[in-house]
């Protein structure tokens, strides 16, 4: 019972249970619709699982959304709503095509410059948000969703602009090679590669086909950074108290419009790398004319979401989500089951991760219960139950840990006392 | 004793529990109809939950409530209402940006035809309580405008409206002025004559003697006893609340002042709504000595304090520390310029809720090279310098440098953001109402600090709206009054009423 | 010249309804305290539902009923997030905001095998079929959503400032233990304006649909109603604030439209991001801070402090 | 003209049409959508229609997968081919790129793409284009023989390529009514910067309408939905694009310029199961080939200007008149014209 409850208790198994009930939602809709679930599910996974090609593509196409969402989840625990990394991240693309098609340095050179134009791109955009609410109140989300339009425009623009328009063609100029990120790009078409993958199916499988870059290695990179810088660092300490209550902060001396300033270009940035990233790692290296948002920052904000604002957690968030969407492909090819389950089945989890909590309500209630119980036969035992009071104490911080990571600081928090505890003195 | 008719109100047998916490044990109250009645407790007794309880807000776990004998469920608000029961909070319920009127008649609205409000009708009705009961106020007054007394008066006149028989005050003193509070006390006895029942909460003892008939005492969640007020002494009282021996006393040796450290200037500043809120406020603090500003909430503290902390602008006049100005500079700056502050709101103002107590012991040091070099922090330094202050200022629990600072109780929040500002050895403390909410031992506590403070020889500023705080703490005696200071004295050179009519804008003649 | 006058009018007034439609919901919700970033998603339900009900039924305006019905069903999830569990707003919006178009497309695939509905029959213009043709007046001849989007401006400005039900909403969403305390029930207040706020978010999707472009698809609602809760903020969240925000941005999409074809000479993809820009920059020059209620966004918990 | 043209007519392949016959199983294909989505009422939806039809025919078995975004192409063409496709068709110019890749990595599955040229040096890669330009020709010569008012209107999605064919196909066919009529009939041109944007297209056409123009042609896709309604309020006409739009708009729609993907589809697929060598050759086609053209119903045409149009479009097959497909070659055809 004890240990079943401290189970329960932790934030993950919340996150574990939202996704459960995310899949027997999608099943029975599934089913409502005729389709068989189990079957679904099957093609899902081995859509996601079933070669070393699939599980290198899910981590390719997981790279940019857990950059994203590192990005969103930045911004939340500093207290902001970064809604705009979905223009953050088409400034980074469209950043580092304008330099790296018109530049053809050397590989070491070129990389770091097309990189650094792409995170100067989105870090603009998110200075932009993060100023005009330093300086003039406006509301970040206001700001985010009028420049996500803006920028798509300007990449449409750039795609059609003389200087960059690739004739018959929707896209842009592509970046020029030297600025590619893919890993073993030349070689592994080449003769000696592939001499040396014969006989490697597994290796062969997972490197040649995919577009493997090595977004994913700085997606962790950048996941362990942000997470470091908010809970090592004292720029990341000023940022966090400026998110959780700004005016403690600025009473202790933190300027929280310089801290809004710099949590928003930092959020851009990261948005601004998975652009470029996705520019130099990937095909075709160009930009192509946007029907509609790609959804890139907007699936970030799910990821951070599931991921309870937790950088780090972005990593797992990020390839659970990138596998459902790359993974759901297969389940339309396979059975003709519509895509769209996959975006119900992520909107049920994103739904009961806002439930979380109640999870955890119901597990103190199950535990008061228990406590009564163990103190009822205690008493009659003669045996003395175990001091109530340590016990909630730490409760209340596991409770309180894991609230912080749902719910949105800068918010009022006065409520985070919920959770109990009894005054130890 | 048995349930009674001639008995307003009855609670027998109160149990409530948060969580695990027993907040209340078996409380008794018996209140004869048209009496004034106290209910006296430390901070954290239980008498806000026990009145909760009553007015429907909370449900007891076990108990019964007697209303005029009977037997009667509360489970609503509305349920308190209907039984004629209405009660002013001890946070006001308020809607800032609604009139006086709309916030009196909201949820008993007059209306014309279906739903539609009526708001001359109401400004009459709402006049014709004002008049009868001599509560004067603006009825088209914004309340965020008016003054806290006045906005105590549209609580009770809520309650009234709501055809009332029983009022229930939770601590309705606690921030009005003496001559305030003693009209206050004639408006109890009036409502009372008029056949009202008053239950009035607070602990300030002298306000029992004058008001009350009966009082009940609760001490952590406990009946402790319900006595007849003339048949008991102050000391008395103050004995069963506490449930020992208690000094109403601070004790401290004469000031010896040194230089001026603190100048102000005439200071003017606006409040968030950008109105005049200082209107040339010129005060200076010496080295080794506390001054307290005295005054009704709402008349430039807030402002006062901000400005020194440098997070509201100086709009001219000047703030010198040590002869070096900081007035429209950073709250940084103001920092390192040896100012310390403990804001009034210490959950909204003084600490990150949701951060360590650790954490939170850093927040305003965390730059400094003890706390970990090249940018980062170093959570060895940080932990052992936590644990120092832990112990130093016997903040409890011992081992709560990992848990949230919203888990500790008030007094224990209270406790870190002083020694906090203490420990940066600042030249000058800036204490806002640093006991609000406290229960006596922590009181005492933290005015034995601010005096040890002022024995090193910090020029201590003390902001507060207890007057006996102020009188029994401070050195000199300043009192503001609408953005200025109106005068300044030595302690003792000034009594309770002098001081309370400086405060309310009254001359010295 | 008048018959651009007119023109810009008459796009505007087009743009503008859908928004106008989602802003008041988003309105609605917001003053009673619970944050809704799910109207984007409640939009695309009563995009969707209100082609269905039309479709089934033959009649717009039973289509456009249903929008409002399927909408509020809709939102319900959110209430129960917000309000019965006290989740985080933000989160259960954006979990609606998923589950909106996910929800819309599944139906629509099972409904007529694909994303995309048949054309239904639209809702009619204010002065009927043609009417003034050939004459600048033409221009005029709006949807009747537009006017019934007025009508819902104004009768919320009535509801929240006129009366009782009104008083009680703002109350709720600026103080909610103070409203508690005079016996409003908070809870039900607040779950009946995010109903309410479905209801008009449906209404929204459908006056996409049935005005505008009379079938479902996936595009129909595409961001409107983000744009919605941008004119909330925008609109300091006022009903009448909102209405005017949602025009302005309309206004701005029709300059695009009149000033495009080669009046200027803008590419037209620096035409098209114009209205964006215009918002940010009204913003910065004359509206500057908008002060959301106070306890917009925090669950209430009885007795909290 | 850059286009190549190959295979020529589309009924002469040789062998009968019901063919279970070809061994072995079922012959599978697969499409690839752009991020239009296979219900996007244009080639996405036309060669998915198609395909579906090759199905009912037998033998065969088709699928579809549809992109969310353009980093799904490379993928999602993977999977099609580990669906043990023989035929993958990638639907849109916007993929050329990976579909070319694609072809490349996969040498013994047959690829086609529409609406690009493909690559002579893929062996396995069939480009498909059509000549827009023929229909786009004749609809802006019908415009402009119907217009009263002596303007008409053009709505494009997207500049691109494609649409191109379609803007000044239309121009030059205006500019030749104009020069056989004796008009001076004027044309206004608007992008609605999307392919979706119903309003967009909606607000364009009211403003051209009521700024004079009596006839508008869109190539704006589900965009153009609302340049339809917005001839219904207005009660003018208007010219359908890719298949035949009268459906929507049975009072106003003058004529359709059709683009007979879904045909074109069947047809490629066909041959290429048969075997026949289509690999790195580009497949375009035009009027002569059915192809592109019009739609059937004019009721709303005058008789005379029905009749025209039948004879410039004889002209346009036998190559006689050869429409512009861009403004550099607009640019050109103009100049002799004018000669
Ligand atoms: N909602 C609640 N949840 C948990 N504990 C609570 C809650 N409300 C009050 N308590 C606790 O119950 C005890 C009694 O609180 P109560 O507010 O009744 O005290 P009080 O006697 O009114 O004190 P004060 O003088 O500070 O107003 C305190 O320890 C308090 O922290
Ligand atoms: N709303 C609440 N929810 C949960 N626990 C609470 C709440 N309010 C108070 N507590 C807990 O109840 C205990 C008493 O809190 P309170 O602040 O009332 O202390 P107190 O008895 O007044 O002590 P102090 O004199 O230090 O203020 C603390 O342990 C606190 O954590
Ligand atoms: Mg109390
Ligand atoms: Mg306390």
């Amino acid at each position: 019972m004890r240990t079943l409850i401290k189970v329960a208790r932790r934030p993950i198994t919340g996150t574990l249970a939202a996704i459960l009930l995310g899949f027997i939602v999608a099943a029975i809709l599934l089913g409502a619709a005729g389709f068989d679930p189990g079957a679904s599910f099957t093609a899902l996974f081995q859509g996601i699982l079933s070669r070393p090609r699939y599980i290198s593509n899910t981590i390719i196409k997981a790279s940019p959304i857990i950059l994203t969402g590192v990005s969103v989840a930045f911004a939340f625990k500093t207290g902001l709503f970064n809604i705009g990394a979905e223009g953050q991240y088409i400034a980074g693309a469209v950043c580092a095509v304008l330099v790296g098609a018109k530049l053809d340095l050397p590989a070491p050179i070129q990389i770091p410059i097309v990189v650094l134009a792409g995170v100067a791109g989105g870090a603009i955009i998110g200075a932009i948000t993060g100023e005009l609410k330093a300086r003039f109140g406006i509301h970040e989300v206001i700001t985010a969703i009028m420049l996500n339009w803006i920028m798509l425009y300007i990449n449409n623009f750039i795609v059609m602009s003389d200087l960059y328009h690739r004739p018959n063609s929707t896209g842009s100029l592509a970046v020029s090679p030297s600025s590619f990120t893919t890993i073993l790009g030349e070689w592994k078409i080449s003769r000696a590669g592939q001499d040396m993958l014969r006989g490697m199916d597994w290796l062969q499988d997972f490197l040649v086909r995919p577009d493997v870059n090595i977004m994913f290695v700085a997606a962790i990179l950048v996941a362990a950074l942000a997470w470091f810088m908010l809970h090592r660092s004292k720029f990341g300490f000023a940022l966090r108290a400026v998110g959780f209550n700004r005016d403690a902060a600025e009473f202790a001396g933190i300027s929280v419009q310089r801290s809004m300033l710099c949590a928003m270009t930092f959020a851009g940035a990261i948005s601004g790398l998975a652009g470029a990233l996705v520019i130099t790692g990937m095909q075709p290296h160009s930009l192509a004319t946007l029907a509609a948002f790609e959804n890139n920052g907007f699936n970030g904000f799910s990821v951070a979401l599931i991921a309870g604002s937790s950088p780090l957690a972005c990593i797992p968030a990020g390839l659970l989500f990138g596998g459902l969407i790359y993974g759901g492909q297969n389940m339309q090819l396979a059975v003709g089951a519509p895509t769209e389950i996959i975006n119900i089945m992520i909107g049920t989890i994103v739904f009961f991760v806002a439930l979380k909590h109640v999870f955890s309500i119901l597990t103190s209630r199950l535990e008061r219960r228990a406590e009564r119980e163990a103190h009822r036969l205690g008493s009659e035992d003669g045996a003395a139950p175990p001091p109530p009071a340590e016990r909630m104490t730490e409760e209340a911080s596991a409770a309180e840990r894991e609230s912080e990571c749902s719910r949105a600081p800068g918010e009022d928090r006065r409520d985070a006392r919920q959770g109990g505890g009894t005054d130890a003195q | 004793m048995e349930p009674d008719p001639r008995y307003a109100v009855q609670m027998h047998g109160i149990v409530k529990q948060f969580g695990s916490f027993t907040a209340l044990d078996h409380v008794h109250l018996d209140i004869r109809r048209g009496s004034v009645h106290a209910i006296l407790g430390e901070n954290g007794a239980g008498k806000s939950t026990l009145m909760n309880i009553l007015y429907g807000l909370y449900q007891a776990e076990e108990g019964t409530i007697f209303l005029d004998g009977r037997p009667t469920d509360i489970n609503s608000p509305a349920d308190a209402i209907a039984a004629g029961i209405g009660m002013v909070h001890q946070h006001f319920m308020l809607v800032d940006d609604f009139t006086v009127t709309e916030n009196i008649i909201l949820g008993d609205e007059i209306t014309r035809g279906p739903g539609l409000l009526d708001m001359n009708r109401a400004r009459e009705a709402v006049q014709k309580i004002i008049s009868e009961y001599g509560l004067e106020v603006d009825p088209d007054a914004k309340v965020e405008d008016i003054s806290v007394g006045m906005q105590q008066r549209v609580e009770i006149l809520k309650a009234l409206f709501r055809g009332a028989q029983t009022l229930i005050l939770d601590e309705p003193t606690a921030v009005l002025t003496p001559q305030e509070i003693d009209r206050l006390v004639d408006i109890m006895h009036a409502l009372a004559s008029r056949g009202k029942t008053i239950i009035i909460i607070t602990h300030k003892l002298r306000e029992i003697k004058a008001s009350s008939e009966m009082c009940t005492i609760i001490r952590r969640g406990s009946y402790i006893d319900t006595v007849r007020v003339a048949d008991v002494s102050e000391q008395q009282l103050a004995e069963k609340m506490v449930g020992g021996h208690v000094s109403l006393i601070v004790e401290k040796t004469p000031a010896d002042p040194g230089e001026v450290v603190l100048e102000i200037r005439d200071l003017v500043a606006h409040d968030e709504r950008g109105l005049a809120a200082l209107k040339g406020l010129s005060l200076a603090v010496r080295a080794g000595e506390i001054v307290g500003v005295a005054g009704i909430d709402g008349n430039g503290q807030r402002e006062l304090v901000d400005a020194i902390a440098g997070i509201t602008r100086a709009r001219s006049g000047t703030i010198s520390v040590h002869g070096s100005e900081i007035q429209n500079t950073t709250p940084r700056n103001v920092l390192e310029h040896g100012v310390a502050t403990i804001p009034d709101d210490r959950q909204r103002r003084g600490l990150v809720l949701p951060f360590t107590v650790a954490e939170n012991t850093i927040l305003e040091g965390y730059r400094d090279a003890r706390f970990g070099s090249n940018g980062m922090l170093d959570r060895r330094r940080i932990d052992a310098y936590t644990s120092k202050l832990i112990s130093d200022y016997d903040v409890r629990p011992a081992d709560c440098a990992d848990l949230p600072a919203a888990s500790l109780s008030g007094g224990n929040q209270q406790k870190i953001i002083i020694g906090r500002e203490i420990e940066s050895r600042p030249d000058v403390l800036v204490a806002a109402q640093p006991t609000r909410g406290l229960d006596v031992g922590a009181i005492s506590y933290v005015h034995e600090t601010l005096i040890a403070e002022r024995d090193r020889g910090a020029a201590v500023l003390l902001v507060s709206l207890e007057l006996d705080e102020i009188m029994n703490v401070a050195d000199t005696i300043a009192v503001i009054y609408a953005g200025a200071i109106v005068g300044t004295f030595k302690q003792g050179q000034i009594d309770e009423n002098l001081l309370g009519l400086l405060m309310a804008g009254g001359s010295q003649s | 010249m008048l018959n651009n006058v007119t023109l810009l009018i008459g796009i505007t007034l087009m743009y503008s309804t859908p928004l106008v439609f989602g802003a008041l919901g988003g309105t609605i919700s917001e003053r009673s305290g619970v944050v809704n970033i799910g109207i984007e998603g409640m939009m695309n339900i009563g995009a969707l539902a209100g082609v269905a009900g039309t479709y089934l039924s033959g009649d717009p305006w039973l289509g456009f009923l249903a929008a409002g019905v399927c909408g509020g069903v809709f939102a319900v999830l959110h209430a129960l997030a917000a309000v019965v569990f006290r989740a985080d707003q933000n989160v259960s919006g954006i979990a609606l905001n998923l589950l909106g178009p996910g929800l819309a497309l599944f139906i629509a695939r099972l409904f007529w095998g694909g994303t995309q509905s048949p054309a239904v029959a639209g809702l009619p213009k204010v002065f009927g079929a043609n009417a003034f043709s050939d004459t600048p007046w033409a221009n005029l001849n709006v949807d009747s959503t537009v006017v019934l989007g007025l009508a819902a401006a104004v009768a919320m400005w009535f509801v929240l400032y006129k009366t009782k039900w009104g008083l009680r909403i703002r109350s709720v969403g600026e103080h909610p233990a103070a409203a508690d305390t005079l016996g409003i029930n908070v809870s039900r207040t607040r779950f009946v304006c995010v109903v309410i706020s479905g209801v008009l978010a449906g209404l929204g999707g459908a006056s996409i649909t049935l005005a505008i472009s009379s079938q479902f698809s996936i595009t129909a609602v595409s961001g409107q109603g983000f744009i919605a809760l941008a004119a909330v903020i925008f609109g300091k969240w006022t009903p009448q604030g909102s209405y005017c925000a949602c025009l302005l941005f309309g206004m701005a999409q029709a300059l695009t439209v009149v000033l495009g074809g080669g009046a200027i000479a803008v590419p037209s993809q620096i035409l098209a991001l114009l209205p964006y820009v215009l918002t940010l920059v009204v913003l910065v020059v004359f509206v500057g801070k908008s002060v959301a209620p106070k306890a917009d966004g925090t669950p209430y918990e009885k007795g909290s402090r | 003209a850059t286009l190549v043209a190959c295979g020529g007519t589309a009924n002469k392949g040789g062998g009968s049409t019901g063919s279970a016959a070809d061994g072995g199983g079922t012959y599978k294909i697969s499409m690839v959508t752009d991020v239009g989505g296979v219900n996007d009422q244009s080639f996405n939806q036309l060669s998915w229609e198609g395909l579906q039809k090759l199905e009912k025919d037998g033998g065969v078995k088709v699928g579809y997968t549809e992109s969310k975004q353009e980093s799904d192409y490379p993928t999602n063409l993977d999977r099609a081919v580990d669906g043990k496709n023989n035929l993958v068709w990638g639907v849109g110019y916007a993929m050329a790129d990976a579909v070319k890749t694609a072809a490349k990595q996969n040498p013994d599955v047959n690829f086609a793409i529409i609406d690009d040229a493909g690559d002579t040096s893929i062996s396995n890669l069939t480009g498909l284009m059509f000549r827009s330009q023929e229909s786009s020709f004749v609809a802006g010569f019908i415009a402009a023989s119907q217009s009263k008012t002596g303007k008409v209107g053009f709505v494009g999605g997207q500049v691109s390529d494609i649409v191109d064919m379609f803007e000044w196909g239309y121009k030059a066919g205006v500019d030749y009514a104009n020069k056989e009529n004796g008009t001076n009939v004027t044309v206004s041109s608007q992008y609605t910067e999307s392919f979706t944007d119903e309003a967009k297209g909606k607000a364009i056409a009211a403003k051209m309408y009521s700024d004079g123009c009596d006839v508008i042609f869109h190539a704006a896709g589900g965009a153009g939905k609302g340049v339809i309604d917005a001839a219904k309020d207005a009660n003018k006409l208007i010219i359908g694009v890719d298949s035949d739009q009268y459906r929507y708009a049975p009072k106003n729609m003058l004529t359709s310029a059709l683009k007979n993907v879904d045909t074109a589809v069947v047809d490629i697929s066909k041959r290429i199961r048969k075997g026949e060598k289509l690999g790195g050759k580009t497949i375009t086609l035009g009027m002569e080939d059915g192809a592109v053209g019009l739609a059937p119903e004019h009721d709303l045409m005058d008789d005379k200007v029905y009749d025209a149009a039948q004879k410039l479009m004889d002209k346009i097959k036998k190559g006689d008149v050869k429409p512009p497909a861009n403004e550099k070659q607009y640019d050109t055809w103009h100049a002799e014209l004018e000669k």
